[in-house]
C-alpha cells in the first residue's frame, strides 16, 4: 500500500473509536483520538461478560487498548469536541481544552447514552430499593457483589425488557435491539450466581436476531428454567415487607398478573448521546427520527454523513452490539481511506 | 347481595404468590421440555378439539405455569390425546405427555380424576 | 352495512385514542375493570385496529364495551400514546347512536343513567344533588344518608349550604335562566337528540321484552329491570 | 434514597398556581356530601388569608358525570365548560379554581383537545354563542382547589393549632393519600408532582407533621367507575375495587385516609360501611374503620376549626378516634346541633361512633 498522507480526527474513544483509530494508524494515517472521559473504552468497560459466548468484556477492551498503542495516534483524553468548521476541504475542530485541530477527515464515534431509567417514573428507579438497571447489574457481576440493599441474597428477580425503548412516553419509538439478549444473558448469569433464585423476564417480543441469540434463549428456558411472561410491566410498587410488587398483563393468558419480587432489573435502552446531539446541532448533521446520526445511505453509505469527509461509526448511528460496532468501524476506515486516496478532497 | 343488590366480586388477577404450582412442578420434573414452549400457538392451531371448541392447549400451558389449576382441571378433560400437537411443536415439547402428566398430577394431588 | 370505522373516525376521541397498539398489556395490567370483569381493553383495541367491520359491529352490540370505568389510568402508561378508554367512549357513543346498546344487558343501562343523571342536569342544573340520591336506591350510603335526607335543611345550613335558595353557596338553586341556557346548549350541540335516541331505542326494547315503560321518571318496570338486572355472566 | 428520587420527580412537575383572585366552581359531589369542605375552603382563603374568591351563582354542573356516564356528548360538555369560562370572563377573572376532580380532569382534557384540534375550539365558540350569546377566554391559570391548599400548606402549618401527630406518643400519624384518577393520570403536567408520585396531598401531610405511606395499590382507582356505580347492578365493581385498596393499605395501620377527589372520599367512606355490613370486614386497628377525610377537613382540623363545622359528623365512618389521637378537644354536645344551636336527632348505627 502506498504511503497515506493525512490527519484524521476520531471523536469518541469507545469501541468504534478505538478500533477505527487503530486501523487508520496501521494504514499509515496520523490520527488524533479525542475522548471526553479520562479513560478510554466507553460503555465496553462497564460490561462483565459479552454475549453470545459470555466472553469477558475486558478481553475485547484489552484488544482495543493494544490497537491504539501506535506512533501515529495522538490521544487527547478528558477533552471533547464542541463544534467544527469546514474550510475548503479542511476541517477545523475546537476542543473543550481550547485546542484547535486541523483535519483532512473526521470520524464521529460518539456512541450512545444509556437510557436513564428514572425517566420511567412508574418503575420507581431511584425511589425503591432493589429496582436496578441492567448496567447496575452488570457492575454487580463485575464486582461479585450480587446483593439486595439490605445485604441479603435476592430470591426472586424480575427483568423488564424495553425500558426506554419502543416507548413514545419517553420519546423513543425505536427498538434498542440488544436489551432482549442482554436480559437473557443476565438472567442466565443470575441463575449461575444464585442457583436457587427464580428469574422472570417480562417481554413484549423476544427479538433474538443476532447470531446464536435464539440458542441462548433456548438455553435460558431449557437449562436454567427462566420464566418468560409476555407483557409490559405497567407499575411497580412496594409492600410493607419492602418487596416489590409488579403489575403486568400476562397477555397470553389474557389476565392481569401480580407478582412479588426481591429485585427488579430494568433493561435500559440506548439513546443518541448528548455529545452527539450537540455536534449534530452545531455541525448541521442530519439525524433520524430516532435522533441518532442519519447515514447518507442506509445500505451503501452507513458510514457516510451529509458532509463530505465526515464519517460515522458505531452506535452514534443506531443501536448495535460490539461485533457490529467493530465491523462498522472497519467499514468507516475503508471509506476514509478511499476518500483520502482518491483525492476526493 | 340480598340487601344491597350487588356483592363483592372475586378478582381475576393472577396472584402469582398465592397460587399453587405443585401440578406444574410435577409435570416439569417428568417432562422438562415444557420449559421450552415459546407460546407460538402451533399446538392450538392444529388441535382436533380446539377446532371445534374453545379448548386451547397453548393457554393450558400458561395457566399451568401460573398455577391457575382450577381452570385447567375443567378444560383439560376436553383433550382427546390425539397427539397432533406434538408433531407440530417447533421446540419439540412433548405436549401430549404434558396433558397425560397433568391428568396424573390432578389425580395425585387432588384425588379427582380428570 | 355501514362502515363503522368511518363513523368512529368522526369522533376525535377515537382519533386521539388509537394510534397503533402492540399488545403489550400495560392497560389491562392496571385496569380496575379487567380485575373484576371478563374484560381486556388490550383485546378491544386490537380488534378495533384491524378495522374489521363485523368485529366492530359485534363490539358495538357487546357487553364488553360497557365494563370500562373511565378512570383513564390506561392513558398514563400506554407506550404507544393510545388511550384505550377514549376508544371505548367513542364505541359507546356510536353504539347508542345506532341503537345497538339495547342488545346487551350492560348497554341497556344507559337508559337508567339518562333517566337519573341526565334528568338531574335539566331539573336541578347538577349531575348529582343530595335530594336526588334516594336512599332506597342507594343502601350503601348507609344510615347517615337517610339521616341527612331527613334533616337536609338543618345539616346544610350548618355547613354553609344554600339549599334551594338562589345566590352563591353549596346546593344553591340554579337560576331558571341558567338552566334554560343549559337546555339550549344541549339542543345546539346534539345532546337533546342523543337523549331522544336513548329514549326511543329503550322504549322499543321495553316492548320487545314485554316490560312496562313510561315516558318519564324511574317508576317503571323497564327502568327497574335495567337498573338492577345482573345475569352474573360478566365475570368468571 | 427514596426522598431524593421523589424530589427529582416533583421538581419536574411544578405547576404554577395563581396566588389570588380565583373564580371558584363547585363540585356536584363535594357540595352534596361534603358541603363543609367547600365552606372551609372559601372561609379560609377569604377570611384567614384575605384572598379574593368569587363564585358566580349562575354556574352549573360541568356535566362531567353525564359525560363519563356516556350520555352527554363531547361537544356538549365542551360548550357547558365554555359557558363557565364565559361567566369567568364576564366576572373579570382569569384564574379558575375547581372543586371537583372529575371537572378538573374534564377541563384539562378539553383544553388539551382544543390544542390538538383547533377546529373544535372554534366549533365550541360558535355553539356557545348560538346557545347563549356568550363569548369566552381560556383561563390563564387553572388549579384544583387542592392545588391551592397545597400552595398555602406552609401558611397553614404556621397557623396550626393541631398537628398530624399522636399527641400521646409524639409519633407522626400514618396517613394514606388517595389522588383522584382524573387529577393527573390523563395529563401528568397538570398535577403537582405528576401522575406516579403526586405531591399535592403528601406535601400537605408532611408540612403538617404526618407521615405518608406508600402501599401496593396506592395508584389504584377508588372504584367509582361512573356507570359502574351509577347503576345498582354494577356496584360490585366499585365495591370490589375499594376493598382491594383497603386490604392493601391495612397492614400499614393508617390513622386516616386523605383524598383530593370528592367522589373517592365518599366511596372510600361509604364502602367501608357496606363491606362491614356484607362481610364483617374492617380495615382499621381494633375492628375500627379508617376515617376518610377531604384535604379541606384535614386543613381545618390542623387550623383548629370545630370538627362539627367541617361536617365530620356526616361521614359514615366517624372521626373521634382520630380527633383523640391528635389531642383535639371536641364538644360532644355540639356535634348534632343546628347552626342556631337547636338539638338535632342523633343518627344511629354510624361506624367508629
Amino acid at each position: 500500500m502506498p504511503d497515506m498522507i493525512g490527519n484524521v480526527v476520531v471523536v469518541g474513544g469507545g469501541t468504534a473509536g478505538m478500533e477505527a483509530a487503530g486501523q487508520l494508524a496501521k494504514a499509515g494515517l496520523s490520527v488524533t483520538l479525542i475522548e471526553k472521559e479520562n479513560d478510554l473504552g466507553g460503555h465496553l468497560k462497564e460490561w462483565y461478560h459479552l454475549f453470545p459466548d459470555r466472553r469477558p468484556g475486558d478481553e475485547v477492551l484489552n484488544y482495543l487498548k493494544n490497537q491504539i498503542i501506535h506512533d501515529n495516534i495522538k490521544l487527547l483524553t478528558g477533552n471533547s469536541v464542541g463544534g467544527f468548521q469546514k474550510k475548503g476541504n479542511d476541517f477545523i475542530l475546537n476542543t473543550s481544552n481550547g485546542e484547535v485541530i486541523k483535519a483532512d477527515a473526521v470520524l464521529l464515534t460518539t456512541g450512545f447514552d444509556l437510557f436513564k431509567s428514572e425517566r420511567k417514573e412508574e418503575y420507581g428507579y431511584g425511589i425503591y430499593d432493589n429496582v436496578i438497571s441492567s448496567a447496575d447489574l452488570e457492575m454487580m457481576f463485575r464486582e461479585k457483589e450480587l446483593r439486595l440493599k439490605n445485604g441479603e441474597k435476592p430470591g426472586k428477580i424480575g427483568i423488564v425488557h424495553c425500558v426506554g425503548s419502543r416507548d413514545e412516553k419517553v420519546g423513543n419509538i425505536y427498538c434498542s435491539k440488544l436489551c432482549c439478549v442482554t436480559a437473557v444473558k443476565q438472567a442466565i448469569e443470575l441463575k449461575e450466581t444464585l442457583r436457587d433464585c427464580k428469574v422472570f423476564c417480562f417481554y413484549m417480543d423476544m427479538r433474538m436476531g443476532g447470531a446464536l441469540y435464539e440458542e441462548m434463549y433456548r438455553d435460558a428456558q431449557e437449562k436454567y428454567g427462566i420464566g418468560f411472561i409476555r407483557g409490559k410491566v405497567s407499575e411497580v410498587g412496594i409492600n410493607i415487607s419492602n418487596k416489590l410488587i409488579i403489575k403486568v398483563e400476562d397477555t397470553l393468558a389474557g389476565r392481569p398478573l401480580k407478582m412479588e419480587l426481591d429485585m427488579l432489573v430494568l433493561m435500559a435502552g440506548m439513546e443518541m448521546s448528548a455529545g452527539g446531539t450537540k455536534l449534530a446541532e452545531a455541525g448541521k448533521l442530519k439525524t433520524g427520527e430516532n435522533r441518532f446520526f442519519a447515514p447518507a445511505d442506509n445500505h451503501l453509505g452507513s458510514n457516510q454523513s451529509n458532509i463530505k469527509g465526515l464519517f460515522y461509526a458505531g452506535t452514534c448511528t443506531a443501536p448495535m452490539n460490539v461485533t457490529e460496532t467493530i465491523s462498522h468501524a472497519r467499514g468507516a476506515v475503508a471509506d476514509i481511506i478511499n476518500y483520502l486516496k482518491n483525492n476526493e478532497k | 347481595m340480598y340487601k344491597f343488590g350487588f356483592s363483592l366480586t372475586k378478582a381475576r388477577v393472577i396472584n402469582y404468590e398465592s397460587n399453587d404450582r405443585s401440578i406444574v412442578d410435577f409435570i416439569l420434573e417428568r417432562e422438562p421440555s415444557l420449559n421450552l414452549c415459546i407460546e407460538c400457538g402451533g399446538c392450538s392451531a392444529t388441535c382436533t378439539t380446539g377446532n371445534y371448541t374453545n379448548f386451547s392447549l397453548r393457554e393450558i400451558h400458561i395457566l399451568l405455569k401460573r398455577g391457575e389449576n382450577e381452570q385447567v382441571r375443567d378444560k383439560i378433560k376436553q383433550c382427546m390425546l390425539c397427539g397432533k400437537c406434538s408433531l407440530v411443536c417447533p421446540r419439540g415439547v412433548n405436549t401430549r405427555n404434558v396433558v397425560f402428566l397433568a391428568k396424573q398430577a390432578f389425580q395425585k394431588f387432588t384425588g379427582h380424576a380428570v | 352495512m355501514e362502515n363503522y370505522i368511518d363513523l368512529l373516525k368522526q369522533d376525535i376521541r377515537f382519533e386521539e385514542g388509537l394510534n397503533a397498539c402492540m399488545n403489550c398489556g400495560v392497560c389491562t395490567a392496571i385496569c380496575p375493570a379487567a380485575e373484576f370483569y371478563d374484560y381486556d381493553p388490550r383485546k378491544i383495541i386490537d380488534s378495533v385496529q384491524t378495522g374489521d367491520n363485523e368485529e366492530i359491529e359485534k363490539l358495538l352490540k357487546s357487553e364488553t364495551i360497557w365494563y370500562c370505568g373511565e378512570c383513564m389510568s390506561c392513558k398514563t402508561r400506554c407506550p404507544r400514546g393510545n388511550t384505550p378508554a377514549f376508544v371505548i367512549m367513542s364505541l359507546r357513543t356510536l353504539s347508542q347512536k345506532l341503537g345497538f346498546f339495547t342488545e346487551s344487558e350492560k348497554g341497556r343501562q344507559q337508559f337508567a343513567i339518562k333517566r337519573t343523571v341526565g334528568e338531574n342536569i335539566f331539573k336541578y342544573g347538577y349531575c348529582v344533588a343530595t335530594y336526588a340520591v334516594r336512599p332506597e336506591m342507594h343502601l350503601e350510603q348507609g344510615p347517615i344518608w337517610e339521616y341527612i335526607l331527613n334533616n337536609t335543611y338543618d345539616v346544610y345550613e350548618r355547613l354553609g349550604g344554600q339549599i334551594n335558595e338562589l345566590g352563591a353557596g353549596p346546593l344553591r338553586r340554579i337560576p331558571e335562566d341558567a338552566k334554560e341556557e343549559l337546555k339550549k346548549i344541549f339542543e345546539v350541540t346534539g345532546a337533546t337528540e342523543f337523549f331522544n335516541t336513548i329514549e326511543e331505542h329503550s322504549k322499543k326494547k321495553a316492548s320487545e321484552m314485554g316490560l312496562q315503560f313510561s315516558n318519564e321518571g324511574i317508576d317503571n318496570e323497564y327502568f327497574i329491570e335495567v337498573y338492577t338486572a345482573n345475569s352474573g355472566k360478566h365475570t368468571t | 434514597m427514596e426522598n431524593e428520587g421523589k424530589k427529582r420527580i416533583w421538581s419536574e412537575y411544578q405547576k404554577e398556581i395563581a396566588d389570588d383572585h380565583y373564580f371558584y366552581v363547585r363540585s356536584c359531589i363535594r357540595q352534596s356530601f361534603f358541603p363543609g369542605s367547600e365552606q372551609f375552603f372559601l372561609n379560609f382563603l377569604r377570611n384567614d388569608l384575605g384572598k379574593d374568591v368569587f363564585e358566580n351563582p349562575s354556574h352549573t354542573t360541568c356535566t362531567g358525570i353525564g359525560y363519563h356516564g356516556d350520555i352527554v356528548p363531547l361537544s356538549t360538555i365542551m360548550t357547558v365548560v365554555a359557558r363557565h369560562f364565559a361567566l369567568m370572563k364576564e366576572s373579570g377573572y382569569k384564574n379558575i379554581a375547581i372543586s371537583c376532580v372529575t371537572s378538573f380532569g374534564i377541563y384539562t382534557e378539553l383544553i388539551e383537545t382544543w390544542k390538538h384540534f383547533p377546529d373544535e375550539l372554534e366549533k365550541t365558540r360558535e355553539y356557545l354563542y348560538k346557545a347563549t350569546g356568550r363569548e369566552f377566554d381560556i383561563p390563564e391559570n387553572m388549579a384544583h382547589s387542592s392545588d391551592i391548599i397545597y400552595k398555602f400548606r406552609n401558611e397553614i402549618a404556621a397557623r396550626s393549632k393541631n398537628l398530624l401527630v399522636n399527641k400521646k406518643t409524639g409519633e407522626p400519624l400514618i396517613v394514606v393519600e388517595h389522588i383522584g384518577c382524573h387529577y393527573s393520570k390523563m395529563f401528568p403536567k397538570y398535577g403537582v408532582g405528576g401522575a406516579e408520585f403526586p405531591r399535592v396531598l403528601s406535601g400537605m401531610i408532611e408540612a403538617w407533621g404526618g407521615e405518608v405511606v406508600d402501599y401496593p395499590e396506592r395508584r389504584h382507582c377508588c372504584g367509582f367507575g361512573f356507570r359502574q356505580y351509577l347503576v345498582q347492578a354494577n356496584r360490585g365493581y366499585s365495591l370490589s375495587n375499594t376493598a382491594k385498596k383497603f386490604s392493601s393499605m391495612k397492614p400499614y395501620k393508617p390513622d386516616f385516609v386523605i383524598t383530593n377527589c370528592p367522589g373517592c372520599n365518599m366511596f372510600m367512606d361509604k364502602w367501608q360501611y357496606t363491606i362491614k355490613e356484607m362481610e364483617g370486614t374492617t380495615y382499621g386497628v381494633d375492628d375500627e374503620s379508617i376515617p376518610v377525610l377531604t384535604y379541606e377537613e384535614v386543613a381545618g382540623l390542623v387550623l383548629g376549626y370545630n370538627p362539627w363545622d367541617l361536617g365530620l359528623q356526616f361521614h359514615m365512618v366517624q372521626s373521634e378516634p382520630l380527633l383523640k389521637k391528635m389531642g383535639i378537644e371536641f364538644d360532644k354536645e355540639n356535634k348534632y346541633k343546628t347552626k342556631d344551636g337547636r338539638q338535632m336527632p342523633i343518627p344511629q348505627n354510624l361506624i367508629n361512633a
